[in-house]
């Protein structure tokens, strides 16, 4: 069996499992083994491709399997990981593992709700695994419809209507994405011969300009709109603060992450002539997402909407630096999709966390919760410190290795828009603080809070296993570094073959 | 000839006045009637192009069961000296101009068509061959269809059952109705 | 064909009768008329299929057959149409076709 | 030839401290907290002695000149083929001078700390937050590279606001916090463009390299042009943007004063002595680029720091805060720290402004922090920070009046203490490079023995004021730091910087330059007479003058509405013009138009609905129209 199809086959048994179960307790503990050995899993992945890069394999995937399922039109189940997919994957399931715990006291429908978030885990691993564009579309798809009932049923507020909002926003931008990807598909093979799907096969050869020019702009829009783009952007805010917690981590978290990834892995890697082309237009959008997104935080009064601009602000980044096209760049990239997975994660648990004790999320209404509850508030603390990019804290290393990377672009537009972009590190300072202040610091104004209770044994299984990986990756990240470094090598040289700086 | 064409034009005049009685009379069992004397009239034609089968089938089947049929249903369902609202002058008109300006399109179309015989000779249209048709898996045999019939008169048979038959219990307790 | 009837005025005959059944389609209030008008059609089709087959290829038995076949059907389709009008009388205590509008929008 | 390796020790254990402290120490005992800190401390103060002595006296001078020594280094992170992050210990003399410094006050801190924060709440995490200062500022002298540095920066930016807002509960104390991270992280972002510049044009971080005379930096940066400037003049002044806003100078100076809501020991330690130096750290050690290749960059330094210092030191005498005199008065000092940089050449005599600027730094570190704990010990004794409130102490607190008495002295520059030394020498550098801005400092040396001198005359002498309990002198965990630093203050000026800490590493000669000492001393004098005439009896002669000079003394009393014009800034501005009217496009606009896509959607479906009648001789009608009308289509017009 290869070890990437377990990935998929884990997910698929726990539901399994979860089906049978008739006993709701019963439920979370399945389903808590299940991404549990799902995290293990990862470590072994982890540990292996490690292994096999130390040992000299220097194909450019590696546990590659394929095999043949509609054969007419060349559509394989194909998977294989390089340095990014798998550390997406360790994102993803310490992601599902935290949101598990997070959503430990979901009482209503608590067995379909397991099942749909499984589901949900199990679309974005598949779509990290899979080398065929086709069976990645259908992960990424598998991975957005659970999210429509995950709102619409265990949601709060207006959640039919940001259920909907959400749905249809990224169901345009699958829209766009299967053109896309049919379209690379049809311009495979501009010198004849069998068409192919296969990421790595189409990387191979030069899709034709005129296609390029069409479909660069329509894969990486539509993933955008995924990976909160200016101006697509807007199912985010309203999303995130209708979904559940453990549904806004996992969006957040990972399924956002499915927009910077598919960009970088599908429009960049396949088309890099026309993203070399077109990359200014998009700088700009995603130089307006940054500072505006921070810009917007600032003045929201909702918790969520805080976080959920903020994860407009840091997404952009991701594509901005993307957008870059080079190593240093877009190793940043990865790296802050990966930090900004956890970050947000931990945001959105412990938002889920003081919401299920004081009933509100408006910031107004709150204050001197540290004294309340303390620990609670220092993993906030440490949230907000890492989230504005405090060195000793994975952010600091994403936001740097971006900076640094894009500075290094020898256009001076590039390096402007860089500049425009950093003014962002201080406006997350202000809303974060601002955040802090308000709600954690100060006198305890409420005296309905004086008697909440602090953090239960999983909220802080939850919490912890974020605030680790945090740390790890901010204290000593070069392993994670020289991994995707070495990953992005196929791509960079691509690039530098079209375009020596 | 003479004859033939006599017997034609009167069949067809009974067809086109009780065709155009069926769908105008404003008594429902007259139009049964009139429905009756068209299907007859179709049988005469089909006597008349030599297919004494299907003339007969066409008597036993349509004049015979369907009419029967239809005219059951009537009794079950409307009086039967209820005279229809005449139809509203409107649709009346729409209806008129949508399937005289049809009928003038086909019309026309025959008429532009060359219609070309082929010079084979007939072929006598007998019981035996009908049956052996009907049954034959070679060239020229109709078993598929003939199953496909079969099947479906079965299907409609029990549809029809099925559908008349009484509903059952009209309203349902909502307090047994097991709540998840 | 000897008959002295030329195959047009067979198809002049079906095509009018056919059309005198759409209008009754059209007009027509009560279901049980309505299929009566659908009958109409019906048989002006298989007037059609028995004057081409004998004029045109009165070596084959095609069209013989299908209207054959096509009295199969609308039997059946009269039986079924029928059971499902019973059932909406019982339903909605009329068969006016324009009271039975519930799959509107 | 001795190793330093083990000074990456110097690094860990209070980094090691801090995770202790931080994970366990609300399980342990506070007094236990309290000292395993200190404890901590004192084992790298001694690594510290133990480094200086090594490197001074025990490592051979290559060339006359101290040699630059990597004792650690360690790829942290790689960011470009050229550019990695590394984490490393840089032993050269200003790092080691500055590790005397900073362990030397933070040890005297943290035992100064066991007295006065005795029995407040969260006693371990305040032990645990002094550890990760001192780590952080540990690490910002120690750095190898610029960007190791800029990791430290932001690092002590982080301690220092977790330590102004330690009170967490008091609603001030956590506006302060917050605006001192806020703006320092203004500047930061300045710092990091500054550092990215820097990269671009060099392609590495390290400082060895940078700062080498003959290295990329200074050879090729100057060459680039942009605006008028060199690309390194710019990246310099950004560089010095990080520097101003952690040194508190003008325009970001606003901070500073605020920040002394934190505890007193802390406002010593970090708002006086060590982390608002950085900036001043900061620049000496990119000395060589500003000197060689950014002159019009060291400008912009010596006019900031000049503006800086005179501006503090007005406003310092108007302020009646003690510990807010005393962050004025900070503020001012840096500025003179700055000015000295700003005024200096690079090599030999010609760096006689660097040496002054790290010998000032070095007492300044003491007397500053010693008037700190002194103030610290006075509000202990009285609960109050306003002067108002004081008067006549020097009968219940000797010991804290005679140190403050001497840390005043020294910082008027009055012999024989060290602030006469380090202060004569700032201004013989000035005054050979330009007379204005030596001007300016006379005056403004004059001013600082004013503003201290009433300081000290309001507290100590006048009348006695009814105090609710009678002040009693500070515990002894109190007065020995007290004590230990006002010998440090009185003695530390006969070091031979000159020998030591110099712009090029070389020792050079240098002399009192007693054309400069003498007027210097003097109007120290007379700001002190003035003070005395003022202050020292009651007199009416102060608010007379205040009334005469009624604006002016308005203006300084508001700080000049600084503080206004950022409160505007950022109120109005940011929040007003540009936050809200982003958050109200968004909503409103960019949603709005998301919104409007789907209503549209909804609209047009809802006319077009009505198709759906449910009557089916509609649909046949409009199915057999179409049917004919195709049919007409195909037939007869379709050729």
């Amino acid at each position: 069996m290869n070890i990437l199809s377990l990935f998929v086959l884990i997910p698929v048994l726990t539901i399994t499992g979860i089906v049978l179960i008739k006993d709701m307790r019963q439920v979370k503990i399945v389903a808590s083994i299940g991404m549990g050995l799902q995290l293990l899993l990862s470590a072994l992945l982890i540990f292996l491709y490690v292994s096999a890069r130390h040992a000299g394999d220097t194909a450019e995937m590696l546990f590659i399997k394929d095999i043949v399922w509609f054969k007419s039109l060349n559509i394989h189940y194909a998977v294989g990981v390089d340095g990014i997919s798998v550390a997406m994957i360790g994102l993803t399931s310490i992601v599902v593992f935290a949101g598990i715990f997070a959503s430990w006291e979901l009482e209503f429908l608590t067995k379909e709700f397991f099942i749909s978030l499984i589901l949900l885990a199990t679309g974005v691993f598949g779509f990290f695994i899979s080398i065929d564009l086709f069976t990645m579309f259908l992960f990424y798809e598998l991975a957005v419809i659970p999210m429509y009932l995950l709102i619409g049923i265990w949601g709060s507020g207006p959640k039919e209507y940001s259920a909907m909002k959400l749905t249809l926003m990224l169901m345009g931008a699958s829209a766009l994405i299967l053109v896309g990807i049919l379209g690379i598909h049809f311009n495979s093979a501009p010198d004849g011969g069998q068409m192919s799907f296969n990421i790595l096969e189409i990387s191979r050869i030069k899709i034709p300009m005129k296609a390029q020019y069409i479909f660069f702009p329509l894969t990486f829009v539509g993933f955008g709109v995924l990976g909160a783009l200016f101006p697509f952007h807007t199912w985010s805010p309203d999303g995130h603060s209708s979904a559940p917690t453990a549904v806004s981590m996992l969006h957040a978290g990972v399924l956002m992450k499915l927009g910077g990834y598919g960009a970088f892995r599908v429009a960049m890697f396949l088309m890099p002539e026309a993203a070399h082309e077109l990359a200014w237009i998009f700088i700009i959008l995603t130089t307006i997402s940054v500072v505006y997104g921070a810009f917007s935080a600032i003045v929201q009064k909702d918790l969520k909407y805080i976080n959920a601009y903020s994860s407009v602000s840091h997404c952009g980044l991701v594509l901005f630096a993307i957008l870059m096209m080079n190593q240093t760049a877009m190793n940043g990239a990865i790296i802050q999709m990966i930090s900004h997975g956890l970050m947000t994660a931990l945001f959105f648990a412990l938002i889920g966390m003081i919401y299920s004790r004081t009933h509100t999320r408006l910031i107004n209404e709150m204050g001197g919760l540290m004294k309340v509850i303390p620990f609670l508030s220092v993993c906030y603390v440490i949230a907000g410190l890492a989230s504005l990019g405090l060195p000793g804290f994975s952010g600091f290393v994403a936001e740097m290795t971006i900076f640094a990377g894009a500075f290094q672009h020898p256009d001076l537009f590039h390096r402007i828009m860089t500049i425009i972009a950093i003014t962002s590190i201080v406006i997350t300072a202000v809303y974060i603080l601002r955040v802090i202040a308000i709600l954690l610091l100060g006198p305890a104004t409420n005296e309905h809070y004086e008697h909440l209770t602090d953090a239960k044994w999983y909220e802080k299984v939850s919490t912890i296993t974020l605030i680790s990986f945090i740390v790890f990756i901010g204290l000593a990240p070069f392993w994670l570094s020289s991994m995707i470094r070495g990953s992005l090598q196929p791509i960079i040289s691509k690039i530098l073959a079209l375009n020596p700086f | 000839m003479i004859a033939n064409q006599i017997m034609f034009f009167l069949f067809s005049a009974v067809i086109i006045v009780f065709s155009i009685l069926t769908v105008t009379s404003r008594k429902i069992l007259r139009a049964a009637a009139y429905l009756l004397f068209v299907l007859v009239a179709s049988a005469g034609l089909y006597f008349m192009l030599n297919y004494q089968f299907l003339a007969a089938v066409q008597l036993t089947l349509y004049a015979g069961g369907i009419v029967v049929l239809i005219i059951f249903s009537i009794l079950l369902t409307s009086q039967i000296n209820q005279k229809f609202e005449p139809v509203e002058w409107k649709k009346a008109l729409f209806s008129a101009l949508a399937s005289i300006a049809g009928a003038f399109v086909t019309i026309i179309t025959i008429l532009d068509f060359k219609f070309s015989a082929t010079a084979e000779a007939a072929k006598e249209v007998n019981m035996r061959l009908v049956g052996n048709s009907l049954l034959s898996v070679g060239k020229n045999g109709y078993i598929l269809p003939f199953e496909v019939i079969s099947i479906l008169l079965l299907a409609a048979m029990v549809a029809a059952i099925v559908i008349a038959k009484k509903a059952g219990p009209k309203n349902p307790d909502p307090q047994t109705t097991k709540q998840e | 064909m000897n008959t002295g009837v030329p195959l047009i005025y067979f198809l002049i005959l079906a095509a009018i009768m056919f059309f005198a059944g759409v209008y009754g389609f059209l007009t027509r209030r009560n279901l049980i008329t309505i299929l009566m008008s659908v009958e109409l059609i019906l048989n002006s089709v298989n007037i059609n299929f028995v004057a081409y087959n004998r004029y045109l290829y009165p070596h084959k038995l095609e069209g013989f057959f299908f209207s054959l076949f096509v009295i199969a059907v609308a039997a059946s389709e009269a039986a079924v149409a029928i059971a499902i009008i019973i059932n909406i009388y019982r339903r909605f205590t009329t068969i006016n076709v324009e009271d039975v509008d519930t799959m509107r929008y | 030839m001795v190793t330093f390796t083990y000074t990456v020790w110097i690094l860990l254990i209070p980094f090691l401290m801090f995770i202790l402290l931080g994970l366990a120490g609300h399980k342990l005992k506070p007094k236990l907290s309290g000292l395993l800190g200190t404890s901590g401390l004192a084992v790298i103060t001694a690594l510290s002695y133990i480094t200086a002595y090594l490197y001074f006296f025990q490592t051979e001078k290559i060339d006359g000149a101290f040699q630059k020594i990597i004792a650690y280094n360690a790829t942290w992170l790689q960011l470009t083929d050229d550019l990695h992050i590394d984490i490393g210990v840089l032993i050269d003399p200003i790092s080691v001078m500055m590790l005397i410094v900073i362990t030397t006050v933070s040890f005297m801190v943290h035992i100064y700390s066991l007295g006065y924060m005795k029995g407040e709440k969260g006693f371990e995490r305040y032990y645990a937050f002094l550890s990760l200062f001192s780590f952080s500022m540990l690490g910002l002298v120690l750095s190898t590279n610029i960007f190791e540095m800029y990791i430290f920066w932001e690092l002590v930016g982080i301690s220092s606001y977790l330590l102004i807002g330690f009170y967490y509960q008091k609603p001030s104390a956590v506006k302060a916090s917050k605006k001192a991270f806020i703006v320092t992280r203004f500047a930061d972002m300045g710092f990091l463009i500054g550092i990215l510049i820097l990269s671009f044009n060099t392609k590495t971080l390290d400082f060895i390299t940078l700062t080498d005379p003959a290295g990329p930096a200074i050879a090729q940066g100057s060459g680039i042009s942009f605006m008028g400037l060199s690309v390194m003049t710019w990246s310099m002044i950004f560089v010095y943007m990080g520097g101003v806003g952690k040194s508190a100078m003008f325009p970001f100076h606003i901070w500073l004063p605020d920040a002394m809501e934190g505890p007193t020991p802390v406002s010593a330690l970090i708002h006086a002595a060590t982390m608002v130096v950085a900036g001043v750290y900061l620049v000496a050690r990119m000395f060589p680029i500003y000197a060689l290749a950014a002159p019009a960059a060291l400008d912009v330094v010596a006019y900031v720091g000049a503006f800086s210092s005179l501006f503090a030191a007005v406003i310092a005498c108007t302020q009646t805060d003690i510990k807010r005199v005393l962050a004025y008065s900070t503020i001012s000092q840096i500025g003179y720290m700055m000015l000295a940089l700003g005024v200096s050449g690079y090599g030999g005599h010609e760096g006689l402004g660097y040496m002054a600027s790290m010998f000032h730094l070095f007492t300044h570190a003491m007397f500053k922090a010693l008037l700190f704990l002194g103030a610290g010990a006075i509000i202990h004794a009285v609960h109050s920070n306003y002067m108002n409130d004081m008067g006549g102490l020097r009968k219940y607190l000797p010991i804290t009046h005679i140190t403050f008495l001497i840390a005043c002295l020294t910082i008027s520059g009055i012999p024989p203490f060290s602030g006469f030394f380090s202060k004569d020498e700032i201004l013989a550098a000035a005054f050979s490079h330009n007379k204005i801005l030596f001007a300016i400092e006379y005056a403004v040396a004059g001013i600082t023995a004013f503003y201290m001198f009433r300081l000290y005359f309001n507290i100590f002498w006048g009348e006695d004021t009814r105090y609710e309990h009678t002040p009693h002198e500070a515990p002894v965990t109190m007065t020995i730091p007290l004590i230990v630093l006002a010998i440090g203050a009185a003695v530390s000026g006969i070091i031979p910087f000159n020998k030591l800490v110099t712009s090029d590493s070389k020792a050079f000669e240098s002399e009192i330059e007693w054309g400069i000492a003498v007027p210097s001393v003097l109007i120290g004098l007379l700001g002190i007479g003035i003070a005395y005439i003022f202050y020292g009896k009651k007199s009416s002669l102060p608010d007379r003058l205040a009334a005469t000079f009624k604006y002016t003394y308005k203006w300084a009393y508001n700080k000049f509405y600084i503080d206004e014009i950022y409160l505007f800034i950022t109120k109005k501005i940011i929040f007003r013009y540009i936050s809200e009217p982003v958050a109200w496009f968004d909503r409103h606009i960019v949603d709005g138009t998301m919104n409007a896509i789907a209503t549209v959607t909804q609209a047009v479906s809802f006319r077009i609905r009505g198709f759906q009648s449910g009557q089916l001789q509609k649909y046949v009608y409009v199915f057999i129209s179409g049917a004919i009308l195709l049919a007409v289509i195909f037939i007869y017009l379709w050729h």
